[in-house]
Order: structure tokens, then sequence, then C-alpha cells
């Protein structure tokens, strides 16, 4: 078990690695100097290279990676080259914001997969399940921003109910914090529920499917007990899976959600500094995606441990 | 299933909890007022304007784009002198000003009440320091306008003398821009993060990609605003930002985005809409260096093959001015020049068949803006109705476009609004600007315009207005319309955004 | 082909002290990683026209030897010569010779056909591998000689029935005339009234066209019918050699033993030979004392087998 | 299959799967959805209702009449035109995209089962490695390198799909290299590319099918999600995601333009979905004896 | 005779239109083990699934199957498999029927504990005061079915088991709460020659210990002959021949069950030294002729053969429906 949990620490670690060289390796193809950016259309030549040298852009590539990845480790993602400001406190709250956004959805679509996608398997050869298969289907094929645009148009601007967008950190004022997350957490959510949902459903059916249900059943349990019992867990390393990518995906694609709903997050800090060329924060942005993806594979593959014992032993 | 749902919830109910108790002490956390948006209607003390396109950085002399100055100008900062609704130079921070040595020499009476926020007061040596700093701190291209300064000294602590090398009527036009923004000689260490100033309000914090909050200058040392607080929120998105207006998380649309959209607006007694007009030329530019644009029959061709009433209703709506120069009507040499080449589209198949250009594929390269995009769709159309082919792309605004189209010169033609005030010599006095364009005449009468009396300004600025269109260095496709809407009681909104600071002070309500 | 079989000839196969590990997945940070001996110092010789069987229960290392007999698998240490030709440390390219001369008839009827190919190229995929071109007619022979109708050329594995399979599995494995049969469990997947046809036409095969054959089961009655000689396998080792009514009759190895009183026979049932006797037996030949008791010793855990994989 | 004695296992439909009405009826209804889609494209190459280039002022934003049966959209085009016109940019994403991850996920995901098993680990790893470059990451990293358009779309979204091919064609290879006509085969003197192409690819060809299908719809969502950004179809390329970008600003005055071409893609999505959930019926080994 | 545990008339399963079963009779008395042999596709296992209630959803079954349990104190319960509602069922499974798959190898969830597995039949049923006392009991229902280290095995997860020591641990559940009737369903199949002594072993004396019935599903005569009293055989969905093993063995009168005890007898040859066969093979599901459904197979088939033969005998525990039976010697 410790083993297991050192391989894929080993193996996160590595990952981490690598995928900073990469992302690095991206920005320098990246066109655009991000001094001349900075300075505007009109820049001359002396400005730009005292800018070059100030954020050290002029130093050899090696050089320059070597002081950014040390920087990361020590939580320091250095200074925008255009507004001057820190990095990092300004990516910490866009991460929150798009923490709070994805846990949220996240919440809803497995609120909404886990009970329904069961029902789906249960009764998929009943009128009930093909129904709900149905509807999941719908779901699943429509764009989490259109789904945006119609709740928006529908509970903030017909029915007032709602508002139609904008944030407000919980600490200050909890209630209108929960009314403005309620409809872009809705839309990711019913979406993403319904791709969750399709995904919970094939996973109870492949478990009802086993062998070791129907020895549940033969013990005495009812259907559901036996699927409750013996059949989720089971069931969980697809889910679990598919939510991990789920997560991961959406700490980015939310942004399509932060632009309907006005919202500062992480994938419109990145979409706005791509803009701006403002580089430094841009390969900050990514890697701190691109680590909150590993970290959450990392930990996808630690539940993976904790659900199925027969991985704690056996070499994969 | 139901006795496990709680279980389930609690470890995700804890994790939101954790994310938001970090967000409480975070390092950069808004104050209360600037962090929300809506429940601003009710407050008689707070405002909350929409705006479009969010600074990248509050330090407009590094950094460029209109944004910041639109936000800091006249608002935090104060300049010598500013603009008023009709175009006029009026007092600011200077009470009056006298020209004198063949109009070389500018003597400033200062205001001696003025304060920075940083608790010092304003006085003629923080006025030379600001001019002088121009020259040894900014890095954006408008410093190169404060070049023509070869001397600025302070007589008294209330007295400003700014000598010039050459006269220049632009000079003191541009000291009414973020240019001439009085910095306090001790108070420029954090520009980015800290401006400092002696504007009626005071910068208190900014929430990146959301909202900058300012706050009434209980100090002032003129009429104190309306309003304690000011919000100026951003948004990416035209009908997020209408969404916001409807559901009163704002109560000002300073810019509609989308023309169309106006009429969920207009006949609702709890807005306004205000209709006026601004500096932003939306020029059809050519790439004059280009062996096709270098025959003068391909863009007359052009210009006659543009229905510009057509192209004003379906891109704009029809809100917009037709002027057909490249001058605005609120500057004091503008003259309708529409008629220099009507649309007709016999006369521009005929041109082009004349130069041998029927057929000729232009590239059209427009940047990621609402107008551009909707823009360009129509003069697509519009000249392949004449027998010209054009490839449409939209490259992503601003550092695509700077990069491909402005500085690159990689194009045929474009589209980009030109809202810099008086900025016929920046885009065709040029010949290395990117419109390629620059004719010694024109660049002659422009120095004489700068330098000769306000009649002669205004004479040979008009004959450079009409010389441009007769030689169709560009085409004017229309001028965006000022259009705001905001809540109904809203008072001392600007009819005309033609000053690069939009001007908060007089925001009030009725 | 007889007149070549003469005592200068070597052996049709001769393996010599063969090991094999496996490395396992390391199970801990601290113990080394766990090596599984699939096979420790095996040595056989089968001679040509032989009909030699290998009797193990699973996990014993009978397919782990069967593979490396084949070529298909590499032995850690130890020699393995086919037709007198050291084969176990060339290279894949380099074992056309080993193709020709030795072919395999695997257990599983359903996996052992591509289920995507049609029955004509099953059957001449060992040709079209060596080269040959053009083997309708091969094919259409081949059928023949499994007792099958030319027309299934044409159709997919999964037309056909478990036994009808197997014949598929035989016909290909005599495509390239191989002088070796090598089958792995060729009936233990098949229904019992099918599994005699099949047993029927490996031995009418094996007599009719001289071909040596080595036959793994699990099954010593199965062994008994078609083999002459047999080896008994036991975690990873030979325990036994010898003709197979010698070693049926009077084994000598306790395990060959306790194998052989194991297993349920028809009419030793009828005749009393009941699942309790069948018990003590077992546990007799094991060496167990208390036959009847209810601890019984401990099954051993057997190393990686196919089925324990699953 | 395991459990059920083997007599059983060919007398039940294996239990929990659609019935073959279900995946018959899910085939056809995604077939038909498609079918109609992939005519309109080919239709809107050499006819559409109106021309998608024209401007036409006079009959901006006009409601359906018999004249414009969707209406017209603010530059008086005719909606069903761009509609016809823009599944072609649909179909082009969707086909470019799957192409390019099918073409690297596939011989990545034959080669990872094919190798010694520790490379297949490190290669898979790498693979895995790729998922933590979302399509929408990628493609606001490359529209940075390459500019806004199609083409970026496409191959943001093609690599950003390799690992979902790479792993299911791993899965399902490693499933056939253990069978044993795969030994039979290497018995039989075939190489490891014979095996691969002969033996490998077409009983994981399948798999990618049904993966190319599912595939295909989250394309078509990924590239109307990066329209909405304007990081897809430039302006004058008609796109289904470029509508609903246009159509949003209008969503009030003419939500019409905001509803066509999000049931457009909803319709092309759902019909991907459906035609892969069928073909992943159909093709399910355990259904395979019942044909 | 003693009390039938379970007692099967006319069951006919179909699916769709095909029939799988058709008119099975099934017996079992208290204390009595009867075995079902037959091979792939003729019905044994669905038989075994109708009688526990547990037919997969598409399957409709008609006929009566009747399970007749002890709930304690002497109290009978008598369940009506096909009428009962799922509460009912599920009373009965895993108390008065207990049932032994297969494939040890999956028939244990792989995330639990093999001793909470165990325990779990007990609480389900209430049979044990307590959870604790569940536990034990289980931990002594291991060291019952011969796992070395019951305590620590049952701490064991299924994979940490070889597949002999999962199939104990599937008898020790089966047997925990005394079922009434025990059904086994080809348990030695995938286990090895010495280890499937054992268990045939474990599972005769486990419910020999209680009195209980035993249906024994093999495909393996010599199995059936270790264990069982009586056997049906069973071909196409219908049972063929029924009686004593030894006369059924011995004076086989269905022409099948004479193929079949030729075909499994290796020790037996004809004249030139082959073994004997059944031509064909085993058709597969919803194909086997009308009539007699071995016809297509049988060497004596004639026309009178295309209808259905009658049962002959004494009832549905001994007899054979053959229209050329095997004649008594």
């Amino acid at each position: 078990m410790l083993l297991r949990i050192a391989e894929r620490t080993a193996v996160f670690l590595v990952s981490l690695g690598v995928s900073s060289a990469l992302v690095f390796g991206f920005m320098v193809l990246l066109p655009g100097d991000p001094a001349r950016v900075a300075l505007g259309i009109n820049a001359t030549e002396v400005d730009v290279a005292r800018l070059r040298a100030e954020f050290g852009l002029d130093r050899p590539l090696g050089e320059q990676y070597l002081s950014w990845t040390g920087g990361l480790v020590r939580a320091d993602l250095g200074t925008s080259y255009i507004s001057r400001a820190e990095i990092g406190p300004q990516i910490a709250d866009r991460l929150q914001v798009s923490l709070i956004l994805v846990a949220a959805s996240m919440i809803i679509a497995v609120l909404l997969a886990l009970p329904f996608g069961t029902l789906m398997a249960v009764h998929h050869r009943r009128a009930s399940g093909v129904v709900l298969s149905a509807i999941s289907q719908v779901g699943v094929a429509v764009p989490a921003f259109l789904a945006g645009i119609l709740l928006i148009s529908v509970f903030a601007v017909h029915l007032r109910w709602l508002p139609s967008g904008g944030w407000t950190p919980p600490a200050y004022d909890p209630g209108l914090f929960l009314r403005q997350l309620l409809l872009p957490a809705l839309s990711l959510g019913l979406v993403q529920g319904a791709v969750l949902t399709r995904y919970v459903r094939s996973a109870v059916l492949e478990v009802l499917r086993e062998d070791f249900l129907r020895t549940a059943r033969a013990k005495g349990l009812t259907p559901l007990r036996a699927l409750v019992r013996h059949g989720l867990r089971n069931a969980a390393v697809p889910v679990v899976t598919v939510l991990g990518l789920q997560l991961a995906t959406l700490l980015v694609g939310a942004v399509v959600i932060e632009r309907v709903f006005v919202i500062p997050g992480l994938g419109s800090l990145l979409l706005d500094n791509v803009g701006n060329r403002d580089l430094i924060v841009v390969q900050d942005v990514v890697m701190v995606l691109v680590v909150a993806v590993l970290l959450v594979n990392f930990v996808v593959d630690l539940l993976y441990l904790a659900i199925d014992p027969r991985l704690r032993t056996a070499s994969r | 299933m139901t006795h496990h749902l709680p279980r389930l919830l609690a470890p995700l109910a804890a994790l939101a909890l954790a994310v938001t108790a970090c967000t409480a002490g975070s390092s950069t956390a808004p104050a209360p007022a600037g962090s929300s948006a809506t429940t601003a209607g009710g407050s008689s003390d707070r405002i909350t304007l929409g705006l479009v396109a969010e600074p990248a950085s509050l330090d407009f002399t590094k950094s460029d784009g209109a944004a910041i100055p639109q936000a800091l100008l006249v608002n935090v900062y104060e300049g010598l002198v500013k603009l008023d609704q009709d175009g006029k130079i009026v007092p600011a921070l200077a009470t009056s000003w006298k020209v004198s040595d063949e109009n070389k020499t500018y003597t400033f009476e200062l205001t001696d009440k003025a304060k920075f926020t940083n608790g010092t007061a304003f006085t003629a040596a923080d006025a030379v320091f600001s001019i002088n700093r121009v020259k040894t701190d900014w890095t954006t291209s408008l410093k190169a306008a404060m070049d023509v300064v070869a001397e600025a000294k302070a007589i008294s602590p209330t007295q400003l003398q700014v000598t010039l090398s050459a006269p220049s009527n632009d000079w003191l036009y541009r000291m009414t821009t973020h240019l001439g923004a009085m910095f306090s000689a001790t108070g420029v260490d954090d520009l980015a993060n800290k401006p400092i100033g002696t504007g009626p309000y005071t910068f208190t914090s900014w929430n990146r990609g959301d909202s900058i909050t300012l706050t009434r200058n209980e100090a002032y040392w003129g009429t104190k605003p309306h309003y304690q607080s000011v919000v100026l929120k951003y948004f990416k998105d035209p009908t997020a930002l209408n969404n916001a207006l409807i559901t009163n998380a704002i109560n000002v649309v300073t810019t509609v985005q989308a023309p169309e959209a106006l009429g969920q607006f207009t006949g609702n007694s709890k807005y306004q809409v205000i209709e006026g007009t601004t500096n932003g030329e939306v020029l059809l530019s050519f790439n004059n260096a280009n062996e096709i644009f270098k025959d003068k029959r391909v863009r007359q061709a052009i210009r006659h093959a543009i229905d510009h009433k057509a192209l004003m209703e379906t891109c704009w709506a029809g809100k917009g001015t037709l002027i057909g120069s490249f001058v605005p009507p609120t500057d004091p040499w503008y003259e309708d020049l529409t008629g220099v080449t009507p649309f007709n589209k016999a006369t521009a198949t005929s041109l082009l068949t004349q130069a041998g250009k029927l057929g000729a594929t232009l590239r059209l390269r427009v940047p990621t803006l609402p107008y551009a995009v909707s823009c360009g769709q129509v003069v697509k159309a519009q000249l392949e109705a004449v027998g010209l082919k054009v490839t449409l792309d939209q490259l992503e605004f601003p550092a695509t476009w700077l990069e491909q189209v402005f500085r690159g010169g990689d194009f045929d033609m474009s589209i980009i609004a030109h809202v810099e005030p008086r900025d016929l010599k920046a885009v065709f006095g040029n010949p290395a600007y990117y419109t390629k364009y620059g004719t010694p005449e024109i660049q002659g009468l422009l120095k004489a315009a700068d330098e000769g009396s306000v009649d002669e300004q205004t004479a040979k600025l008009k004959q450079v207005g009409r010389l441009l269109a007769e030689d169709a260095a560009g085409d004017v496709l229309f001028l965006l319309p000022n259009l705001m809407v905001a809540d109904a009681g809203i008072t001392g909104l600007p009819q005309n955004a033609i000053a690069v600071a939009f001007d908060l002070s007089k925001l009030g309500k009725r | 082909m007889t007149e070549q079989l003469n005592a200068v000839d070597p052996p049709a196969i001769r393996v010599h002290d063969v090991t094999r590990e496996f490395r396992r997945g390391r199970t801990s940070l601290t113990r080394p990683v766990p090596v599984v001996h699939a096979l420790r110092g095996v040595s056989l010789e089968v001679a040509r026209g032989q009909r030699f069987g290998i009797v193990g229960e699973s996990g014993c290392g009978k397919s782990t030897l069967l593979r490396i007999i084949a070529g298909l698998d590499r032995p850690t240490t130890g020699s393995v010569q086919v037709e007198g030709v050291e084969i176990s440390h060339l290279p894949e390219r380099r074992l056309g010779f080993l193709r020709a001369q030795l072919q395999l008839v695997f257990q599983d009827p359903m996996s052992s056909l591509d289920p995507r190919m049609r029955v004509r190229d099953i059957i001449a995929e060992p040709l079209v591998a060596q080269g040959h071109r053009d083997n309708r007619t091969r094919v259409h022979e081949l059928l023949e000689a499994v007792g099958m109708q030319p027309d299934a050329a044409e159709r997919y594995p999964h037309q056909f029935s478990g036994g009808q399979r197997q014949r598929i599995s035989i016909a290909r494995a005599l495509a390239p005339d191989p002088r070796i049969l090598v089958a792995d469990e060729p009936v233990s997947a098949l229904d019992v009234s099918v599994r005699a046809q099949v047993l029927n036409l490996l031995a009418e095969l094996v007599e009719r066209l001289s071909l040596t054959l080595v036959f793994v089961s699990h099954d010593l009655s199965v062994v008994r019918y078609v083999c002459d000689t047999v080896a008994v396998m036991s975690r990873g080792e030979i325990v036994e050699t010898g003709p197979i009514a010698r070693v049926y009759d009077t084994p000598e190895h306790p395990y060959t033993r306790q194998l052989i009183a194991a297993a349920p026979r028809l009419r030793a049932a009828l005749a009393g030979r009941t699942a309790a006797v069948l018990a003590a037996e077992t546990l007799a030949a094991q060496g167990g004392s208390r036959p009847t008791s209810t601890a019984a010793p401990a099954v051993p855990l057997p190393p990686s087998s196919p089925k324990d994989t699953r | 299959m395991t459990g059920l004695s083997r007599g059983a296992e060919a007398l039940l439909p294996p239990p929990g799967r659609r019935t073959r009405r279900g995946t018959e009826a899910t085939l056809l209804v995604g077939g038909v959805i498609i079918a109609v889609i992939v005519l309109l494209a080919l239709v809107s190459l050499v006819w559409t209702p109106y021309d998608t280039g024209e401007i036409n002022p006079s009959e901006r934003l006009a409601l359906s009449s018999d004249r414009h049966w969707l209406g017209t959209d603010k530059f008086g085009r005719d909606v069903f035109s761009l509609l016809m016109v823009g599944s072609q940019t649909t179909l082009l994403v969707g086909l470019v995209s799957v192409g390019v991850a099918a073409l690297v996920g596939v011989p990545l995901g034959i080669l990872s089962a094919m190798v010694p098993k520790w490379w297949g680990e490190v290669i898979i790893r790498a693979n895995d490695l790729l998922l933590a470059f979302p399509a929408l990451l990628l493609a606001i990293m490359l529209t940075a390198v390459h500019g806004q358009g199609v083409v970026t779309a496409m191959i943001a979204i093609g690599i950003a799909t390799i690992p979902s091919f790479a792993r299911v064609v791993r899965s399902g290879a490693i499933g056939v290299m253990k069978t044993e006509y795969v030994l039979a085969a290497r018995a039989a003197g075939r190489r490891p590319l014979a095996i691969a192409l002969r033996h490998v690819l077409p009983n994981v060809a399948s798999l990618v099918i049904v993966q190319a299908s599912v595939s295909f719809a989250i394309a078509v969502l990924a590239e109307a999600a990066l329209s909405y950004l304007g990081l897809g179809a430039p302006p004058g390329t008609p796109s289904w995601g470029r509508m609903l970008q246009e159509g949003q600003e209008l969503l009030f005055v003419a939500p019409r333009l905001e509803v066509f071409p999000g049931v457009a893609i909803a319709l092309a999505v759902l019909g991907f979905n459906l035609l892969g959930d069928g073909l992943r019926d159909r093709f399910d080994p355990r259904l395979e004896d019942r044909r | 005779m003693t009390a039938d545990v379970v007692r099967v008339r006319d069951l006919v399963v179909t699916v769709g239109a095909k029939p799988l079963l058709v008119d099975v009779d099934v017996t079992v008395h208290r204390g009595e083990r009867v075995g079902l042999i037959g091979e792939s596709g003729s019905g044994k296992s669905l038989t075994a699934l109708a009688i526990m209630g547990l037919l997969p959803e598409d399957l409709i079954p008609a006929g009566s199957v009747v399970v007749t349990g002890h709930s304690g104190g002497g109290v009978q319960r008598v369940t009506s498999v096909l009428e009962a509602g799922e509460p009912a069922l599920a009373a009965m499974r895993g108390r008065d029927v207990a049932m032994v798959f297969q494939e040890p190898m999956t028939a244990l969830n792989p995330t639990m504990r093999v001793g909470a597995q165990v325990a779990e039949i007990m609480t389900i049923h209430r049979t044990v005061p307590d959870r604790g006392a569940a536990a034990r009991r289980a931990v002594e229902l291991l060291d019952r079915v011969g796992l070395p280290d019951p305590a620590d095995a049952a701490r064991a997860y299924p994979h940490q088991l070889s597949g002999g020591q999962r199939q104990r641990v599937v008898v020790a559940m089966a047997l925990a709460n005394d079922p009434a009737l025990l059904i086994c369903d080809e348990p030695t199949t995938a286990l090895d020659v010495t280890v499937q002594a054992l268990v045939l072993d474990l599972v005769v004396r486990g419910v020999e210990a209680r009195d209980a019935g035993l249906l024994f599903i093999t495909h393996d005569l010599a199995v059936v002959a270790s264990v069982c009293e009586r056997v049906l055989v069973m071909y196409g969905g219908r049972v063929v021949e029924a009686g004593e093993v030894q006369e059924v063995f011995t004076r086989p009168r269905h022409r099948y069950t004479r193929g079949l005890i030729g075909a499994s007898d290796l020790d037996l040859t004809r004249p030139d030294g082959k073994l004997y066969t059944i031509q064909g093979s085993v058709p597969s599901s919803g194909r086997f002729p009308a009539g007699c459904v071995f016809r297509n197979r049988c060497t004596h088939a004639t026309t009178e053969c295309e209808s259905l033969p009658p049962w002959q005998g004494s009832g549905p525990e001994q007899g054979f429906a053959c229209w050329h039976p095997v004649m008594a010697s």
C-alpha cells in the first residue's frame, strides 16, 4: 500500500517536472515580445531593451526556466510584466473563485448523477429508465454556456429571481454569494451532471452484471440493497475516473461560464492575459492549471487504492 | 441511497467552506464595496458603471491602453487643463494661462487649494516634476508629444512656466490627456498599484478581472462629487453587460457594444438612453505601402464601393455619424465630406477595371472587436459586389493585431476605430505608421497647423481633411456613437465621449 | 517421413535444465522485488514420433514450458533444442524454421481464432507469414483433413461451434506441414460429447502424419488416452516422467499419486468411491494423516497462472 | 465471461445491456440525425437557398417566413443557409480533430500495448500528461501562437482528444495481445507489425469507431465553446458556434438567432452520442455470439 | 420419504418467443443429493436460477417452483417462487436456499473483506443476534471449511486467496444459515482436481450435517456419481432422463445419456481404438429440433422422433423420454 502511494507520488512529481518544461517551452514559442506589448505600439528599442533586462527576458532560456521553476517551488510566481502586480496572490484569488464554482457545480453534478444514473441503470429496460436516459442524452448535448444563457434569460432577466452574474466573495455577503453562485453552478452542474449520469449508468450496468452482485442477491439482499452494499463501491472506479477528468477540464472549461456570468475566475485570467501577452502570467496560470489537473489525477489514483484493494498489492 | 447523501455531502461542504475561508484572508482582498455589484441601484452613495475593457495595469506611464486614463484621469489624477463636452480646453488645476513669445511660452496660474491624496499640497514643483518625468520615466508612445517642451520651471508655488522649442497648438491639447496628469513628486513609487492624484476620487481597490472601486476624496479642493463611491465594473461580454443593467447589478452601461440590443431599453421609463458622439473614427485602413494601394483609383474604387449608410445600418444598427473624413464633428475643422466619393458600384467597378485590378484579392484583417468584426463582414460583402475578392480574418486584439497588422504591416486592409482625440497627424501624417501614408504635402500642412494661429490651424486642418478624402488615404466607415444606457434617475453622464477620461465627478441622482 | 527416424538423429525436442523466473511488481518498499519461479530446472526429451504428455494443475508451469518450447518465451537459464537447433537465444526473426516445424493448438476455442478474420485467412496465416502465396487448395485440403466442409473457408469463427473451432485451430497448426504439434489443453473447454471427437481427430492426424505430439493437460485421463509418455509437473518442476501406463498404474511421486487419487472416475464412483473417499485418498496421497478431519491443509497459492490473473 | 455456466452464457442476453431493439433504435436515431447533417453539408457545397456571403441590410433580422424559413440575422443573411454552410465547419472540425487524435492515438495505444510492459507504462503516462492540457487550454495557448481560426481549434481539439483514443485503444489492444490468436500468429511466424495491422488493429477498430463517434460529439461542443470565446471560426466563416456567439448579443431582440444554432449543435452532439452508444452496443463482444 | 425442499413442476422459461426450458420437473427432498447433468446449453443453470428467483428480467418463467424452508423453531416457510414478490424471495434466498456458483474468482465482492461477506449473510437474515456474533461465527465457519488461520483469512480480500480457498469461502457463506436446500452450479469446474476432491467432500459433508437437500449441477458425470444419489439428465432445455445414479449410469435408457456416458469414458474405446462420440455438436439455444430434441445427433432417430417422446417411468424422479430407448438388459 505504502509502495503504491510512493509509486503514484513519484509519477506525480515526474509529471510535474515534465509539464513545467512543456509549459515553459510552449511559452517560448509564443510570438510577441512581452516587453514590446507591455510598452505599447510606439515604444522605442531602448525602452524595450530596458524592460527586457528588467524582466530577465534577455537571459538564456535555461536560466529563465530554472529561475521560474525555482520561484514556483518557493510559491513565488513572479511579477506581471504589464500590471507589475505580484502574480501569486492574483492567481490565488482567481483560483479560489474557480475552485468554488467548480466544486459547487460538481456537487450539483454528483447529486444529480448518482441517484439518476443508478436509477437509469436499474430501470434500463423500463420506460422510466429510457426516458431518463433520453433526458440525460439531451443534457449532454447542450453546450454549458448555452445552458447558462438560457438560465440567465429565464431566472435573471425575466423572473428577476437571481442576479445575472457577478461574483462576491462569500466572506463579504454570503447570501449574495450564494445567489450569484447558483446560476453558473447550475449551468455547469446540469451539463456535467448529465455527462456523469451516463457514466454512472454504464458503471452501474457493468456492476449489475457482475457475479458477486448475483451472489449478494443469492444471500438474500434485495436488488437495491445489493447494489448499494456491493455494487456502488465497485462502480466507483470508472465514475471517479470521469469525475477526476471533469474536475480537471472544468477548471479551464469554466472560462466559458465565467464569461457568461462575469465571474473573475482562473480561465478568464488566462484568456485576458493571453490577449495582453502578459507572458509570465499566462505561463503561471497554465502551470497552476496543469498542477491542479495532475493533483486531481494523483488524488484519483489514491482513491483507486482506497476503493479497490486489489490495486494495493498487485502491480498495474 | 438517501442515507448516503448526507455523508457524501459533508466532505464536499467542508471543502467549500475551506475554500471560502481562504478567500477572506487573501492578500488582495477587495473592499466590500468594490467586490459586489448588486444592490448598487438602491444606494444613493454608490453608483456602479459597466465598462467594456478592463485596464491591464493602473500605471499609464508604463502601459498603453485607453482603459487606464478612462478610469483614472480627471477622477483620480487631474491635469492642468481639461476638455469640456464641446471639445474646448478649460481650466483644471491651472486656473488660467497665458501664451506668449510666438506661442512658445505658456505661463499657468495654479490653484493653491489642491492636495494630493498622500497629503502633500499640489505646487508648481509637482507640475515641473510631472512634465519632466514624462521624458525620463514614461515608456508609452504618448510621451513623444512632450518632446516639444524645452523647459518647465516653477516661478512660484502657484506659477508654472513651460517653454516650447517650437510653437505647437497640439501640445496644450495633449495636456488635457493623461500626458498632462499631475503626479506628486513624493507619490510615484507604486503607480501600478497605488495611484496618487489630486482628483475628486481616490483609488480604493482593484478586484482584478472584475472591478475598480473609487471613493470620494473628502479632501477634494473643488466641488465634491455626489457619490461616495463609484464602482467601475468590467464586462467582456456585451450581453452580460446589458443583463447586469436589467438585473440592477449596475446603474450605467457606458458603452453599448451591440446597438441592436438598445431596443430593449428604449421606450422603457426605467432607463435613459444617451446618444452622443465620440472621437472614434471607424477607419477602413489601407496599407498604402502595398503595390495595389499605390494606385489611387483602387483606393477611390473602394470608397465608392462601400454603401456607408447600409453598412452603419447593418453593423451598428444605424447608430453613429457618417462623416466621410477623419475629423469628428466636435473638432473645429470638421467638414462633412461624405459627398466626395459617393456610393456608386458602377464607378467603383469601372475604376477597378481601369486600374486593371478587377478580381484582385485583398486581405482584410480585423481585430477581435465587435464593430470591426461586424463591419468587416459587410465590407467584404460590399467589395465583393464590385468585383474584388476579400479574405477576412480576425486577429486577436490587442496582441496579435498589434503584432501583425499594426507593427508587422502584414495586411491589405484593416478596420479599427481610432479613438484618440485629434489623431489626424498620428494616423495620416507619418509614413512609418501602419497606414503608410503621409505625403510631404500633408506633413507640411500639419506642421503649419500646429505652429500657426488658431484660425490658421482650423483652415489648414480642413484642407488636410479634404485632401485625405479626395486622395482616399483610407475610408472612414462612420463615427462611433457614444451610446449609453443608464437608470433613469442618473444625472451628469457625459453626452459625448471625446476626451480620454470618463468624467465621474458630475454624476448625480435626480 | 518415417525413414528419417533413426537413432542418430537428435530428438525432436530437448529441454535441458530450463528455469524461468518472472519478476512481479514490487509489493513493498523494503522487501526485494518478488520473483516467481515458474520453471525450476526442467529437463525433458521428446523423441521423434513420440506422443508426449505434460500433466499438472493450474500454475504448475506447464504453459510456460510449452511457450518456451514454441519459442514464444525465453528461458531465464537453460537450453532448448528443437530438431537439434538451440532456440533459446535466437531472436524472434530467426525462428523461421521453428515456425515451420512446430505448431500450436490452444485451449480456448473462443480466443484462439481472430474473430475478424475469415477461416480461410486464419488457416493460411502460417503459410502467408512464411512467404507462401496462393494457398486456396491447401486451405481446402486442411479443412478436409480436420473433417470440415470446404465452404467453411469463407465464414467467420463465430459461426462455428466450439468443437468446429478447435478443428479450425488444428487445421491452422497443420498448415505449414509441421513435424511437431504442441497442443495446450486442446479439449478442456469443450463439451464432453465434442471432446471425444476432437481427441479422435488429433490421434488420427498424429498417426497419419507421423507427427511428434506434445500434449499439455490438467486431466490425466485425457493424456492417458492420447499419449504414450507423460511428464508430471508440479510447482515448476517435473516430478515424474515415464510411459503413461506405468505412471498411471504405479505412480512413484506423491504428487502423481495425489493427482490420480483426486480424479473422480465414473466407474469407480459407481462402485462406491464417493466424494468423501476421494478427499480421503487425496489427502492420504498427499501425506495427510487425517483424511476425515475438517481442517484440510491449506491449498497452495498457485503462482502466476492465467486463471489467477483474472 | 465468468459466472454463469457456459451453457447459460450462450443463452442469456448479457444482463444490463441494451436489448437488440434498443440498440437498433439508438443507432437509427443517431444515424438519421448525422445523415441529415452530412446531407445538408454536402448540399450546401453546391447550393444554399441564399448566398451566405451576401449582406442584405433591407432584410435584417427578418422573422421566419416563406422567403427565409428560419429568418435572417443582423446582416440580413438567411439563417437556414448559414446553418447549412455552418454544418460544413462543424463536420470539418469534427473530422479533422478526430482524425488527428485517431492518427496519433491509435498507433500510440497499440504501441503501448505491444512494447514491453515498462515502456508501455511510460508511453501511457506520457499520454496521461496530455490530459493535463484540456482542449480549451490548448486552444487558448495555440491561438496565442497561431492566431485564431478553425485550424487552430481543430488541432487543439485533436491533440486534446489523443489521450482518450490512446487509452481506449491500449486497453483493447492489451486484451487482444493476451488472446491465443495473437500467440498463434506469433507461432505462425508473424512479425509484430503484421500482428499489429492484421490482428490488433481490426479487433480494436470497433472501439476506435465508437470513440471517434463520441469524440466527434465532444469536438462539436468544443468548437462551439471556442467560437463563443472568439477562439474558433473567424467572422465570415459560417459556423454554428460562431452563430451562437453572434446571436447572443441579440438574445432579447431576436432569440431565434440563439435558438437555431443552439438546437443544431445539440442535435449534432446528440446524434453522434447516440451513434456512439448504438455502435458500442452493437460491437459489444458480449453480443457478438448472437449475431 | 421425507418432505421435499424444492418442487419444480412444468417449468417453462422463455425469452421472447424462444423457449429455453420446457416442462422441467425437479424435486429435491430433505437430505437428498440430486445431480443435474448435461452439456452447455442444456438449461441446467437456468433451472437453478429459476429456483432462486434470479432469472434475468427478460426471461419469463411459467409453471411452478415451490421451495419449503425452515425459518427456525420447526416452522416451515413455503415460498412459491414464481409468484412471490421480491421481499419474500429475498427472505428465502440465503436462508431457505443457498447457492454456490461456478466461478469463485468473481463470485465474491473484490472490495469487501471475506469475513464481512460471510458475516453479511447472517446479519441479513438475523440468524445471529448482532454484528459481533456474525463476525465471530464467520471466522468459525471459515475454520470449518478448512481455511488455515481463519481469523487472518476473514480479514483478507478475495484476491488474496487462491481459487480453492475462495470457493471454500463461498461454501461457508452458503452454509452459514443452515439452508434447507443448497444449489451448487458447477462448483468445482474452475478448480484443480486435487482441490476439487476436497471441496466436493466439503459440500457433501456440509449438507449431510444439516440434513439439507443438495441440487448439484455439473457436466462431469464422474463428479455427479461421486456426490449424488439421484440424477437428472438435461438436454436442449428438457429433462430427458432421471433416476438413481447407479441405475442411470449403468443402465441408461435415453440415447443421449448413453452417448454422453460413452463419450465421457476415456478408458472405453471402440474396436478401432477410437473413443465413442456423439455426432455433431450441441446446437445453440433455440436451435434444437422439434420433437425429440436429440434426434438430429442421434444415430437411432426415425420419423417417429419428430414428435415429442412421452415420459416413461414411475414419475418425474425416475424415467426417460425417448422413442428408441436402450433396451434394459
